[in-house]
């Protein structure tokens, strides 16, 4: 995918992208979550989702409370240091708000996925499921035979959302985007995708990091969309610290059905991408 | 500080004498994450720790809340992207140690994380396996860490998320696995190691005034015993004060 | 591979590493090349090699030359923005001071191929090779069809070298190495080996880099020798610069099998990894 | 400064013209990066330069000598490792032009930079294929350049060192390549590109006092010319200062 960055209004850059039925990945490994770009696609009402991500956790739980998610394709579902994730368990166990299909793997299998497709590859190959049961439910687990040693590997077919989320510390005025710290699968995700919405906590004139620092090209993202504290309530390193408070609440929320409605009406369907910035008062770095 | 100590904190500070200078550790987040920082802190300060979120080499001052603290990040040797991750430094056989957690597991150190009841139409839908699948197989050994209770230490697990011993024998070499799998298992009560020949875990070492009778009642398969069972030495006063200093440094940094 | 790096002089590296037959690796991409670590391998008169390098030039021009290679694996044998590699072309073109074999590849497969040795797998997969003549001539270039869309895609074998060298620009006092700038395919080479020697610039009591620079734990390095200059007449990025004469003499040097005796009489085999510094006076940053 | 200029300027001018703001462009060192820098320098300022090194975005002062010099890091956006660059950046299909010199090449542009003669006893030995063979399948297009003679521009090329069109027509399909290959050939006397149908490289334009005679005499193969043969505007005068201008800075830092 070559495209060219365009400075958007978050509203704008979902409204232009997204569609129902789409496949969407909104990744981030603990680090820099898109949480404002999530609701912002919460808010647009696109429904019929299949939604990727190695860790789905809160922001996939609301997704999934809500009813727009037909499909999640993951590798570790739940709230990072607290538990479970209630809403996703009571799609899975009772069905509501609606069946939700699953596509279940490991990390290893969910990072070699999105290598390969960022490497333009129909699928990856690595040592892994050895033993392991997922590769009986899921018919995305296949294997390949080395053609050199014999040696049986799984093969798993790469990931190619149709828009790709994340949220980055930085972006120039050219649209070049910067992630440092914890870099995730981020990179992967973007190349990975169709199409690429990125939120920054702010535009400065030079990225002015280390050579080999992450750095996505502008041409490689679809959109670029200032959302000051969009990560919240995950963290961005040399900007915020983690909510945890909000890691805590989100269990009690999830853990009702109409606790959770209320909640979400309230600070997503109702809220704005502005509502960010005062989340992460006190947080600051 | 008092002499008393909590089957958790014994079993946290049993599990970290395991761990030597030497070890390149793949940590799990929860129990095998303070057992591997109180190891750095007092016996094995060279110890590398390693978490899946792509930090290699951390140090962290306080106990992460998640597998991503920015606290990982900034006390890490490098911090590399999560392909990297598991496909050079955990598949390409790096990890002396892979060190987990689980919420069911069996006598031959299989583990299940992903569901109770079936898969399609589970009880309870747990998280996942994470990176677990992999650690299991390419971390030179493993080893376990958790609490004893029927729930968790099953019979018969629900569903193989990671691969022990699996029926137990030469299980992991019929499957092409060259890795040694579990060879330590720490309990709350017990250290556990496999019985050399079948694989099955193997009670060799109670945790003080812990009977057998307590050990067999939270554990769902028929317990055997080491013929020279032993006791484990208590934790000293150097091993509990770094425990509970760094419960209390992550407590305060949590709530501010 | 796990080891502990040890600091060594380079004479006692490379002495308790490197044994005839053996298949090292001195990589580095124009930039960082190891030119000190070989010579001290061709002075203590290792033969029978197998010499891996996506890159080679002057310094494996210099080991052929000598007599000391068996087979070289390599994907572009030339010297860099100046031409041919002239004693390579006398061993190829006329088995002279003896027969070479070659396994040759496309830059796309040596890099697949190391970072397969890096991730510990046996082969990697990779769309390369179309229409291309090397498939035919190697017998090390082999086919895999993906098992979901039935794409057919190239394999080679994992490269994994007996001894792979590398220079850097810093170690810390434990033995961590920072690489920095053009990277190239160090980090692989490094990890896809059975033991890495790397000479450095220096040595500093803190790497103080980038969250997510370029770094080799020491446990993944068996020996680091303090070689300033090492990487003379190539670059050292913050260092000094490449010596652009010293490629141009190299034509001229290599043209004639005398003047090449004569030379590498002088320069390398009566010289000591103490020479280099005094070589980079004038280019130093 | 003389309005006169060389056939070599006129190939590196014409060249450069192709070029665009929005291409992303894999470099060949030599005549493709002095190209690709004066479009740079003059109506492609925001054009995406790509070097094998792994360097992304760069934008040298002076011309490199190597694929991997300084001063490509030193102004790049980034640099990424080498096989990030092939699995990601090329692989990965984002390389909208991939510019490519050669030693030999045929009618169809397919290029040879690995042996003159047999490839097991070569008369000579060249380089070999370096990036060639994945840039010219992985690129969406690719643009050669290259001084004519009868030794380069050859009826069949030893060695299949990258592939252009093969034996012509739908070759490129036959074989699964879904990129278009070679679309443009910029000599020293003439700009070529090939006929829809057969991909045979037609000459299109000759560049300002050159005749079909002199084509002829330094392509080894027989030459067609388009119905409607242009001529060349030649350089500004623009670009004929900034390629001389970026030749000298080169000397001079080469020299220095």
């Amino acid at each position: 995918m070559t495209t060219m960055a365009e400075f958007l209004a978050l509203e704008e850059a979902v409204r232009r992208h997204v569609k129902d039925g789409m496949s969407l990945a909104f990744e981030g490994f603990t680090h820099l979550i898109p949480h404002a770009a999530a609701h912002e696609v919460m808010r647009q009402g696109m429904k019929d989702l299949t939604l990727i991500r190695m860790t789905p956790d809160i922001v996939y739980d609301q997704f999934v409370g809500l009813g727009r998610v037909k499909k999640m394709v993951f590798s570790y579902a739940g709230n990072p240091g607290v538990g479970l994730l209630r809403r996703f368990r009571d799609a899975v166990e009772n069905g509501w708000p609606q069946v939700l299909e699953i596509e279940e793997h490991s990390h290893a299998a969910m990072a070699n996925a999105y290598e390969a497709g960022a490497a333009g590859l129909p699928c990856s190959i690595f040592r892994g499921y050895l033993g392991a049961g997922l590769k009986d439910v899921s018919p995305n687990i296949k294997s390949v035979t080395c053609p050199f040693t014999g040696e049986k590997l799984a093969a798993v077919p790469a990931l190619q959302p149709n828009v790709a989320f994340i949220h980055a510390q930085k972006a120039d005025k050219k649209g070049n985007v910067l992630i440092e710290g914890i870099v995730g699968i981020q990179k992967e995700a973007v190349l990975s995708a169709k199409a690429a919405i990125v939120t920054v906590e702010e535009v400065v004139d030079n990225l002015d990091s280390h050579p080999n620092a992450t750095v996505l090209p502008h041409w490689t993202v679809s959109a670029i969309c200032v959302v000051r504290g969009g990560a919240h309530p995950s963290y961005a390193h040399g900007h915020y610290d983690r909510d945890n408070a909000a890691y805590l609440e989100w269990d009690k929320i999830a853990a009702d059905r109409d606790v959770f409605a209320v909640w979400m009406e309230k600070n997503v369907l109702t809220a704005s991408p502005d509502d960010f910035a005062k989340r992460i008062e006190g947080l600051e770095k | 500080m008092s002499n008393a100590f909590t089957p958790d904190e014994m079993m946290t500070i049993a599990a970290s004498r395991a761990l030597t200078n030497e070890d390149i550790c793949f940590v799990g987040i929860g129990a095998p994450s303070a057992a591997c920082n109180i190891a750095r802190l007092t016996h094995a300060p060279d110890i590398t720790l390693i978490y899946e979120s792509g930090t290699i080499g951390t140090e962290p001052g306080v106990l992460p809340l998640s597998i991503g603290d920015g606290e990982l990040c900034e006390t890490a040797l490098t911090t590399v992207s999560v392909p990297e991750m598991f496909r050079y430094w955990l598949q390409g056989g790096r990890v002396t140690i892979g060190f987990l957690g689980a919420a069911q597991m069996d006598m031959f150190g299989n583990i299940n994380t992903t569901v109770i009841g079936d898969y399609a139409a589970p009880k309870t839908r747990l998280p996942g396996g994470g990176g677990a699948p992999e650690i299991a197989s390419s971390s030179a050994q493993v080893y376990m860490t958790m609490k004893q209770s029927l729930r968790g230490m099953v019979d018969q697990i629900d569903f193989f998320t990671s691969f022990g011993h699996g029926e137990g024998g030469d299980h992991r070499q019929r499957l092409g696995i060259k890795t040694k799998g579990p060879t330590l298992l720490i309990t709350d009560l017990a250290i556990w190691t496999p019985d050399s020949k079948t694989k099955e875990f193997v009670v060799r070492s109670l945790h003080p005034g812990v009977t057998c009778k307590e050990v067999q009642e939270t554990c769902g398969w028929s317990v055997r015993y080491d013929s020279e069972l032993e006791e484990t030495p208590p934790p000293t006063d150097l091993e509990l004060k770094t425990l509970r200093d760094l419960k209390t440094r992550t407590r305060a940094a949590t709530r501010s």
